[in-house]
C-alpha cells in the first residue's frame, strides 16, 4: 500500500457527554511533514478532539485512521507506541522525580528494559547524556536534578516538551504548549517545535496566535464542536466569520 | 459636621494612595527563601500589573498577600490592616477577591454553585445574571460539573465568581492564560469595567502586551524582588528596560 | 500547596540521603552489616522464634511497600496472599509430605496465581476503589478458608511438621531453622529491592506520580500495575508459607483483614515508600504484640497509642522522619 | 527435680477481646489465689506466675507458650480459650515436656486426636455441654429442636454432639441454619427458627452471639409464642451481661455454681473481693482447681517435667470445692460432675450475681464422653 | 399455596423488612462515614467505637443519672460529636495535608483506645439496656411480628438520613463543604473559616454514628466491642454507593440491609461476605460506584 499523503484523517468524529456535543461531525487531515493547528475559541472542542485521536476518549461515533490504519478502536498507550504522542493542557510532569528522570521515563521505553525487574537501575544511565540533550533543547539543563514539582510553572510545561519528544514520535500532539510561558520561553519552545518538525508531524492547538502564524501550515478553526474554516494564517485572518468567532478585532 | 465630612472624605482620599502596600515581604518555601523583600504599593481605584519571568514570584506574591504562604515575613498593610499575621479567610472577608493561577474550579459543584461559593464580602458585587452576561459560555453550562468546563471556560468561571463578593481588591493570576482572543478582549473590557466602579486590581501577567492596555501602573519583578516600576505614561521611555527583564 | 510543599521538601531528603546510599559500596556494606546483624542477632540474647516472626512480618511489609509506597497502590486484601500461602504450604507438608522447600514453594506459587488473577481483577480501579476491591476479595478467600474443608474452621492446620530442609537439614532444630528463615528473607528482601531499583521499579513511580501520562507516553500501565501486584503477591506468599513452617499452624488469622490492616500499619508506621521503614514498622508491631501481651487488659490502649503518638509526631514514619532528620544535620 | 529452682505458672489467655470476661484477668487472678493457698512456696522453691494476652491469634498464642518455656522456664501453661489457640498450645507443650492445663477451650479434639501426655483438659467440653443441656430439655419434653449455630469448628460440634444426644433421647431436630461469628443481628434467623415450630431453639453459639440472640428473641415474642431457647454455652458473666429480665428461664449447663454450697461460697466471695465485685466463671474456677491440684502432684513427686507431673495429676483423685470427686483420665479429660442450672427471674434472685437454680446435677462419668469412644492414642 | 424461591411470600416479606431495620443503622453510619472520607479524606476507623460510644453514653446516663431514652437520643450524640470534635481539633487537623493514610492510622489507633478503655471499664460481655416503654410490644404484620422499636428505628433513621442529605447536597453550608473537600486552601482563600468547618463536620458526622449507637442500644448488647467489625462493613457499603456520594450511602445501606437479609434466608453462611461480593460486582461494572462520579 503506498503510503498516504495524510498522517492521520478523522472522519465524522463525534463526541457527546450527556446529551452535549462537544464534538460534532469533525473531519480533519493532517498533512504529513506539516505543522497543523487547531484553533477555536474556549470550549470549542479542541482538548476533546485531542483526547478522541489519542484515544484517552471514546469517540461517540466518526473513525479515526493512522497512515491508513484504523485505530478507532486501539487503546491509548498502542496509539502512542505507534508512534503518535501528546503533551498535555495541564501540566502533566512527575513531580517527585528529577528533570533528568521525567525524561528518562520517555527516553526507557523503545529500549525494552522495562519490566525488567532483576536490572540495576543504573543501566538506564546509558540514556542520561540523551536526555541531558533534551533538556538542553529546551534550557533545562540547569535543572535536571532539580525534582519536576519545584519547578516553576513555565518551565514544567518545557520539561512536557521534552518528554514527548524524547519518544522521537512521528506525529506529535501538542496541547496549548506555550501557555503560561514567559515571552523569551515561548520563542525558544516555536523554535524547538520547528525544528523538530522538520521530519515529523505536529499537531498543535495553541492561543497564541503568534506562534499560530508563525508555525502552522494549516490551521483548522473549530467552533462549537464543528470545523469552521480551514486554510493558512493569512486566509483565516482575513475570514470575518474567524475573527467575530476566535480572533477578535484587535489582531490582524 | 460638614467639616467632618471633608475630613474623611480628605482621609479616604489619602488612602486611595495605597490600599494596598507591600513592604520588606520574604517568603520561603520549606527552606527555598523565594520572596526577598519586595516592597510595593497598589493605589486605589488602580489596576496593577506585577510582570516577570516565569519563577520571579509573582504567583507567590500573591499568594502571600492572600496568606496561603505560611513562612512569610514583612508587611502588607490592606487599608489601616496589617494583614501579615492574619489568617487567610480573614484576609479575604476584609475585601480581598483571590482568582488563583490554576484556576481552582470544584469539581463536585456545578457551575453556578462555583459561582456561588465565595461568601459576599462587602456590598457592591456583581448579580448573578451580570456574570452570565458577561461570560454567556457560563449561562449555557450552569449545571454541569465545574471541571467539564473547558480550559477557558474554567478561566472565566474563576473570574466570575469573585466578582459577585464584593470584595474591593481583586488578586487576578494570569487571568488570560490559555484563552482566546475574543475572549482576552473581553477579559480586556471586564477589567476596565471593573476599574470605573472603583475597583483595584492586582494582576498577574505574563502577556505584556494585555498588561500593556489595561494597567495604570507595572512592577516588574525579578528574583523575588521588585526591581522597577513602570507608570502608565512612562511605558514608551521604559520599553527597553522592560525588553531586557522580560525578553519581550 | 502545602501538600506539593511536604512532598517536595520529603523528596529532596531523600535525595540526599539516597545519593548517599547510592554508591554502591555503601550499600554493599549496608547490606552486608544487615545480613551480619541478623546472622548473629540469636547470640545477642534476641529470642529466635521472635526474630524469624520478626523477619516474616518484615518480609510482609516489605512486599506490601512495593505497591504501596512505590506504586501508590493501597491494597487492603494482601492478608489473602499471605493465608493462602499459609494454608497451601501447611497443607503440602502436612498432608501431601513435601519437604520444608518445596511446600514453601507451592505456597508461593499459589499466592503468585492468585496475585495474578486479583492484579488484572483489580487493576482498573484507583484510589480508596482499589484498596476497597482488594479487601472484597480478600474476604472472599478469607470466606473460602472459613468453609473449606482442607483448612479446618477455625481450628486451622495445626501441629505442620517442620520436616528436613533438602531432605537432610533438620529444621526441627531452631538454629537451622532460623538460617533458612534469614535466606528465605535475603531472598525476598533482594527481590524486592531489585524490583524497587530497576527500570520497572523507576516506570512503577512515574505511574505513582501520574498515571495518565505514562500512558500517554506509550507504556501498557495494566500490564506494569499487574506486574508489580503479582510480585508483591508472591513475595508476600513467601513469608506467609514461612511463617507456617515456623510456627507449624496456618489459622483464620492470617487471612482475615485484620492481618491486611496489620501490615498496612507497620508500613505506615515505618515509613512508606522507604526500603527500610517496613523493617522498623514491622519490628515495631510485632514487639508490641509479643512484649505487651504480658500487660494484660491495657495491651491495646497502649497499641493505639502508639499509633496515635507516631502519627503526630513521626508523621513521616520512623524512618521517613529520620531520613529528614539526618539532612538537617547533613 | 524443680527445673531451675522455681514453679512457674503461665497464665495464656484472651485479656482483650470476646474471652476476656470469663476469662482473661480472673483467670490470672485464680491461679494466684491457687498459689497462695498451696503456701507460696512448693518443697521450698518459689512458685511464680506470669500472664499474656494471646488476643486469641494462634500464631501469638504458641510464640508466647514457646518463649515462655525456653527463654522464662515456664513449667504448666494454663487456661487458653478459644480451641485454635488451645490447640496450637498443646502442639508446642506436648514437643517441650510441658504441662497445660486447659480450662477455657472447648473442643473435644483436645482429648481425642490431638490428645497430648502433657495436657490435662480440666472444667468443660463440648460434649458435656449438649448432654447436660440436650438430654434434660428432651426429657422434659422439648423433643423437637432447631438449631442456630455459630458457623465455626466450634459451633459445628456442639450442634453435633447435642443432636445426637437429642435423637438418643427420642427428640428431633427439625432444621438448622448457620450464621457467621460476631452476628449483631438475629432475628432473621429466629424468624426462620419460629417458622420452623420446634419446640426447642438450641444456641450453638457462644459470647455476645448468645447473648445478642436471646436479647432478640425477648423482643420478637419468641418465647412467649410457645417455644423455648437453649443456651448451650453460657457462662454466668453472659446472664449478668443480658440482666435476669431477659434471660429468666434460660436453661444451661455448667461446671461450677458459686452458691451452691459453703465451700465454694468462700471462694466466690474471696475471688469476688479480689476482682472489684466480679463472681467467678467455671473457667476461673477450674483454673484454681487445676493450678492447686498441679501444685499437689509437683510436690509429691518433686518433679515439674510436663509428662511427669501430669502423671502423677492422673494418678491422684482431686477432691475440692470445684471437682468433689474428680478424676483424670489417661485422654488428659478431668471427669467431674456438671450441673444443669435453669436462670431465676429477677424475684428470686437474692443479690447480685445470685443467678442460677440447679435444677440436676449430672454426674462425671454420664457428662463427659466415655473413654472407650476416645480416639486419643494415648488410651489403649 | 405460591412460594417465592422455595419460600413462602410472607416470610421474604418479613426478611425485607428485617432487612431495612438492619439497612437504617447501616444506612446511619455509612453516612457518617461518607460524610467523614468526602469531607476530611480521612478514612474514619474510629467511628465503629464511636457508635459504641453512643450506645454506652446512652447506658451511662440511665445508670448513673437516671436520664432516660429520649434525652439519651439527643445528648448521646451531642457528648460523642463533641469528643469527635475534640479529637478533630487537638489530632486530625493536623494530618489533612498528608496522605489520608494517616488519617487511618491515627483513627485506627484511636479506636484501639476508646475500646480499650471501655473495656477496661465494664468488660467485654456487655451490658443490657432496656427498650422504653411506649415502644415496647409490637404490631402483628399479618406475615410477621414487629416489635415497636425496630419501627421505631426505620423512620428516625430515615428522616435523620435525609436530613443530613438536604443539609450536604441542597444548602450553601454543604457546597463549602463540598469545595473544601476540593480545595480548602483556596476555599479558605475566598473567606470562608474552613478549619471551623472541618471540625463541625467531623463532630456532625460522628453524632451521626452516636446517634446510631443510642438507636442500637436496646435492640444489641450494649459492649465495647459492638462498633469493632462493623466498620468494614459500613465502608465496603460506602464504596458501593460511590465515595463522595451521599444519597449513595443512604441508600446503599438501606439496600445492602435487604440483600444482606434475603442472604440470611438462602445462604446464611455467606451473610457477612455478601456485602463483599456485592462490592465487587458493583465495581466491576460500575468502576465508581453506584451513585458515585468519576473524579478527575
Ligand atoms: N468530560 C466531559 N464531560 C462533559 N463535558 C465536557 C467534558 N470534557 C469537555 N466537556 C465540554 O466540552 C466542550 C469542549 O471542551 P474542550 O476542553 O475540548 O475545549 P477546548 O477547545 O480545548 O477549550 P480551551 O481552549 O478552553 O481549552 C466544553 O464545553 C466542555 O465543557
Ligand atoms: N511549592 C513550592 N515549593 C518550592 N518552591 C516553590 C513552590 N512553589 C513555587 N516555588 C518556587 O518559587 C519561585 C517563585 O514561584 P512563583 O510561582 O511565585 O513564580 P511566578 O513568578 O508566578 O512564575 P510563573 O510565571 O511561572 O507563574 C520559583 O522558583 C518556584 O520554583
Ligand atoms: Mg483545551
Ligand atoms: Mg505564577
Amino acid at each position: 500500500m503506498a503510503e498516504s499523503e495524510y498522517v492521520l484523517e478523522a472522519e465524522g468524529l463525534t463526541k457527546q457527554f450527556r446529551g452535549f456535543y462537544a464534538v460534532n461531525g469533525v473531519n480533519l487531515k493532517v498533512r504529513r511533514g506539516s505543522i497543523h493547528a487547531l484553533i477555536g475559541p474556549n470550549g470549542a472542542g479542541k482538548t476533546t478532539v485531542f483526547n478522541l485521536l489519542t484515544k484517552f476518549l471514546e469517540p461517540t461515533s466518526g473513525r479515526i485512521l493512522y497512515k491508513g490504519e484504523d485505530i478507532t478502536g486501539t487503546g491509548s498507550a498502542a496509539v502512542a507506541r505507534k508512534g503518535m504522542v501528546r503533551s498535555f493542557q495541564i501540566s502533566a510532569v512527575f513531580p517527585r522525580l528529577t528533570a533528568l528522570e521525567n525524561v528518562r521515563i520517555a527516553l526507557q521505553r523503545p529500549t525494552g528494559l522495562t519490566y525488567q525487574f532483576w536490572k540495576a537501575e543504573e543501566v538506564l544511565d546509558s540514556l542520561n547524556d540523551r536526555a541531558l540533550e533534551l533538556l538542553a533543547a529546551v534550557a533545562l539543563d540547569d535543572a535536571a536534578h532539580t525534582p519536576a514539582g519545584e519547578l516553576p510553572y513555565g518551565r514544567k510545561r518545557s520539561l512536557e516538551i521534552a518528554t514527548t519528544l524524547a519518544l522521537e514520535p512521528e506525529f506529535l500532539l501538542l496541547d496549548e504548549p506555550t501557555a503560561g510561558m514567559a515571552h523569551e520561553d515561548v520563542s525558544r519552545v516555536s523554535a524547538l517545535i520547528r525544528q523538530v518538525s522538520k521530519d515529523r508531524t505536529v499537531l498543535l492547538v495553541e492561543h497564541n496566535l503568534g506562534v499560530v502564524a508563525d508555525l502552522s501550515d494549516t490551521i483548522t478553526v473549530l467552533q462549537r464542536g464543528e470545523v469552521l474554516v480551514e486554510g493558512d494564517y493569512q486566509t483565516l485572518a482575513n475570514d470575518p466569520a474567524v475573527r467575530e468567532a476566535y480572533m477578535g478585532t484587535g489582531h490582524a | 459636621m460638614l467639616e467632618g465630612a471633608t475630613d474623611m472624605a480628605e482621609e479616604t482620599r489619602q488612602d486611595r494612595t495605597s490600599l494596598l502596600e507591600v513592604s520588606g515581604l520574604h517568603a520561603y518555601y520549606g527552606e527555598s527563601h523565594v520572596l526577598h523583600g519586595s516592597s510595593f504599593v497598589v493605589p486605589e481605584g488602580e489596576v496593577v500589573t506585577l510582570l516577570g519571568r516565569n519563577g520571579a514570584g509573582k504567583t507567590t506574591t500573591l499568594r502571600s498577600i492572600m496568606g496561603m504562604v505560611r513562612d512569610r515575613r514583612g508587611s502588607i498593610r490592606f487599608g489601616d490592616r496589617e494583614l501579615i499575621n492574619l489568617t487567610s479567610n480573614r484576609i479575604a472577608s476584609l475585601g480581598i477577591g483571590y482568582c488563583p493561577e490554576e484556576r481552582g474550579i470544584f469539581a463536585s459543584l456545578d457551575v453556578e454553585e462555583n459561582l456561588m461559593l465565595p461568601p459576599t464580602v462587602a456590598a457592591g458585587g456583581m448579580s448573578l445574571d451580570e456574570i452570565y452576561a458577561l461570560f454567556p459560555n457560563l449561562k449555557e453550562r450552569r449545571r454541569s460539573s465545574g471541571t467539564k468546563l473547558s480550559g477557558g471556560e474554567q478561566q472565566m468561571l474563576a473570574i466570575g465568581r469573585i466578582l459577585r463578593t464584593g470584595a474591593r481588591l481583586l488578586l487576578l493570576d494570569e487571568p488570560t492564560e490559555g484563552l482566546a482572543p475574543v475572549i482576552v478582549q473581553q477579559i480586556h473590557d471586564v477589567i476596565s469595567q471593573l476599574k470605573e466602579k472603583d475597583f483595584t486590581i492586582l494582576l498577574v501577567e505574563q502577556n505584556y502586551h494585555f498588561a500593556a492596555t489595561v494597567a495604570d501602573r507595572h512592577f516588574i519583578m525579578e528574583n523575588g524582588r521588585v526591581a522597577e516600576e513602570v507608570r502608565k505614561n512612562e511605558l514608551e521611555e521604559k520599553q527597553d528596560i522592560i525588553d531586557t527583564y522580560l525578553g519581550v | 500547596m502545602t501538600v506539593a510543599n511536604e512532598t517536595s521538601e520529603k523528596s529532596s531528603g531523600m535525595r540526599r540521603l539516597s545519593s548517599f546510599l547510592a554508591d554502591r559500596r555503601v550499600r554493599l556494606a549496608g547490606f552486608a552489616l544487615g545480613a551480619l546483624l541478623i546472622a548473629i542477632a540469636p547470640f545477642l540474647g534476641l529470642y529466635p522464634i521472635y526474630l524469624m516472626k520478626l523477619l516474616c512480618f518484615a518480609l510482609f511489609a516489605f512486599a506490601f511497600n512495593l505497591l504501596l509506597g512505590y506504586v501508590g497502590l493501597l491494597s487492603f486484601g494482601h492478608a489473602a496472599f499471605f493465608g493462602m500461602a499459609a494454608y497451601v504450604s501447611a497443607h503440602a507438608i502436612k498432608v501431601w509430605g513435601l519437604t520444608p522447600e518445596l511446600g514453601i514453594l507451592t505456597g508461593t506459587a499459589v499466592a503468585c496465581l492468585l496475585g495474578a488473577a486479583f492484579g488484572s481483577l483489580a487493576i482498573r480501579q484507583r484510589g480508596i476503589y482499589f484498596a476497597m476491591i482488594t479487601l472484597a476479595l480478600a474476604q472472599m478467600v478469607y470466606f473460602f478458608s472459613l468453609q473449606a474443608g482442607f483448612t479446618h474452621g477455625e481450628d486451622g492446620i495445626q501441629g505442620v511438621p517442620r520436616g528436613h530442609l533438602l531432605g537432610f537439614i533438620d529444621l526441627s532444630q531452631t538454629m537451622n531453622l532460623y538460617y533458612f528463615v534469614m535466606a528465605v528473607f535475603i531472598i525476598g528482601f533482594y527481590v524486592i529491592y531489585r524490583a524497587i531499583h530497576s527500570p520497572f521499579g523507576q516506570i512503577l513511580k512515574a505511574i505513582r506520580e501520574n498515571e495518565t501520562r505514562v500512558t500517554s507516553l506509550g507504556y501498557n500501565v495494566s500490564a506494569l500495575k499487574v506486574g508489580a501486584f503479582t510480585l508483591s503477591a508472591t513475595v508476600t506468599g513467601l513469608a506467609g508459607a514461612t511463617k507456617a513452617v515456623v510456627f507449624q499452624t496456618a489459622t483464620l488469622t492470617d487471612v482475615h483483614w485484620t492481618m491486611s490492616g496489620e501490615v498496612v500499619l507497620m508500613t505506615l508506621l515505618g515509613g512508606m515508600g522507604t526500603v527500610l521503614g517496613p523493617l522498623v514498622g514491622a519490628g515495631v508491631v510485632i514487639t508490641l504484640q509479643d512484649y505487651l501481651a504480658g500487660i494484660g487488659s491495657w495491651v491495646t490502649v497502649i497499641i493505639g497509642a502508639i499509633f496515635v503518638i507516631c502519627v503526630l509526631v513521626f508523621r513521616r514514619g520512623i524512618i521517613g522522619e529520620l531520613a529528614r532528620i539526618l539532612r538537617i544535620q547533613a | 527435680e524443680i527445673s531451675d529452682d522455681v514453679v512457674k505458672i503461665g497464665v495464656l489467655n484472651d485479656q482483650s477481646g470476646l474471652y476476656a470476661d470469663l476469662a482473661g484477668q480472673g483467670s490470672v487472678e485464680a491461679a494466684r489465689m491457687a498459689v497462695e493457698d498451696f503456701g507460696g512456696t512448693l518443697n521450698g522453691k518459689e512458685i511464680e506466675i506470669v500472664s499474656a494476652d494471646h488476643q486469641n491469634k494462634p500464631d501469638v498464642g504458641s510464640s508466647i507458650a514457646r518463649e515462655w518455656i525456653d527463654e522464662e522456664g515456664v513449667d504448666v501453661i494454663v487456661d487458653v480459650p478459644t480451641s485454635s489457640v488451645a490447640l496450637a498450645v498443646q502442639e508446642v507443650t506436648r514437643d517441650k515436656d510441658t504441662a497445660f492445663l486447659i480450662n477455657g477451650a472447648a473442643t473435644t479434639s483436645l482429648t481425642n486426636e490431638e490428645c497430648s501426655p502433657t495436657g490435662v483438659h480440666y472444667t468443660y467440653d463440648t460434649y458435656a455441654l449438649a448432654i447436660g443441656t440436650g438430654r434434660a430439655i428432651v426429657q422434659e419434653g422439648g423433643d423437637s429442636w432447631f438449631f442456630i449455630t455459630a458457623d465455626y469448628a466450634f459451633g459445628h460440634s456442639l450442634e453435633e454432639n447435642t443432636s445426637e444426644v437429642v435423637r438418643e433421647n427420642g427428640g428431633e431436630v427439625v432444621g438448622n441454619i448457620r450464621h457467621p461469628l460476631d452476628t449483631s443481628d438475629f432475628s432473621s434467623y429466629l424468624l426462620q427458627a419460629q417458622g420452623s415450630g420446634s419446640k426447642v431453639i438450641g444456641l450453638a453459639n457462644a459470647g455476645s452471639d448468645t447473648t445478642n440472640a436471646i436479647k432478640q428473641a425477648n423482643e420478637f415474642g419468641i418465647v412467649e409464642g410457645g417455644q423455648s431457647l437453649a443456651a448451650l454455652l453460657m457462662f454466668i458473666t453472659d446472664v449478668h451481661a443480658l440482666g435476669l429480665d431477659v434471660a429468666q428461664g434460660l436453661q444451661l449447663t455448667t461446671g461450677f455454681v458459686w452458691n451452691m454450697n459453703d465451700e465454694t461460697l468462700a471462694f466466690a466471695k474471696r475471688f469476688s473481693e479480689r476482682r472489684d465485685g466480679q463472681y467467678p466463671t467455671m473457667v476461673h474456677a477450674g483454673v484454681y482447681s487445676s493450678v492447686a491440684h498441679y501444685l499437689k502432684a509437683v510436690a509429691e513427686i518433686d518433679d515439674d517435667g510436663g509428662e511427669a507431673a501430669v502423671d502423677q495429676m492422673k494418678k491422684m483423685p482431686i477432691n475440692d470445692f470445684f471437682a468433689p470427686n474428680g478424676e483424670i483420665r489417661a485422654d488428659g479429660r478431668m471427669v467431674h460432675d456438671m450441673y444443669l442450672v435453669e436462670v431465676k427471674s429477677p424475684d428470686e434472685s437474692e443479690g447480685d450475681w445470685d443467678y442460677y437454680n440447679v435444677l440436676a446435677t449430672i454426674p462425671g462419668d454420664e457428662a463427659y464422653q466415655p473413654l472407650s469412644e476416645s480416639t486419643c492414642p494415648l488410651v489403649e | 399455596m405460591t412460594e417465592l424461591l422455595g419460600i413462602p411470600p410472607q416470610v421474604l416479606f418479613g426478611q425485607v423488612m428485617l432487612g431495612l431495620i438492619n439497612g437504617s443503622f447501616y444506612a446511619l453510619l455509612s453516612l457518617g462515614l461518607a460524610v467523614i472520607f468526602g469531607m476530611l479524606n480521612v478514612i474514619n476507623f474510629a467511628h465503629g467505637a464511636l457508635y459504641m460510644m453512643g450506645a454506652f453514653v446512652a447506658w451511662m446516663m440511665l445508670n448513673y443519672l437516671g436520664i432516660g431514652y429520649w434525652p439519651s437520643l439527643i445528648l448521646g450524640p451531642l457528648v460523642v460529636g463533641a469528643v469527635g470534635m475534640v479529637l478533630e481539633r487537638t489530632m486530625l487537623a493536623r494530618l489533612y495535608h498528608l496522605d489520608h493514610l494517616y488519617g487511618l492510622l491515627l483513627t485506627f489507633g484511636l479506636a484501639l483506645i476508646i475500646q480499650g478503655l471501655f473495656r477496661n471499664a465494664y468488660g467485654v460481655s456487655g451490658t443490657p439496656y432496656p427498650i422504653p416503654e411506649v415502644l415496647s410490644g409490637g404490631q402483628n404484620l399479618g406475615f410477621m411480628f414487629l416489635p415497636n422499636y425496630r419501627a421505631w428505628v426505620v423512620v428516625a433513621a430515615v428522616i435523620v438520613c435525609f436530613g443530613t442529605w438536604f443539609l450536604i447536597e441542597r444548602t450553601r453550608i454543604g457546597s463549602y463543604l463540598r469545595a473544601a473537600v476540593e480545595n480548602q486552601e483556596l476555599v479558605r482563600a475566598f473567606g470562608i473559616n474552613v478549619p471551623l468547618l472541618m471540625t463541625l463536620a467531623y463532630g456532625g458526622a460522628v453524632a451521626l454514628a452516636g446517634f446510631a449507637g443510642v438507636m442500637a442500644a436496646p435492640i444489641y448488647q450494649v459492649s465495647p466491642l459492638m462498633g469493632q467489625d462493623i466498620i468494614i462493613k459500613v465502608f465496603a457499603i460506602v464504596v458501593i454507593g460511590g465515595l463522595g456520594s451521599i444519597l449513595g450511602s443512604i441508600v446503599t445501606g438501606l439496600g445492602v440491609g435487604v440483600i444482606e437479609g434475603m442472604t440470611k434466608v438462602f445462604y446464611p453462611e455467606g451473610s457477612n461476605v455478601v456485602v463483599f461480593v456485592l462490592m465487587a460486582i458493583v465495581l466491576a461494572i460500575r468502576p465508581h460506584g453506584l451513585f458515585g462520579r468519576p473524579r478527575t
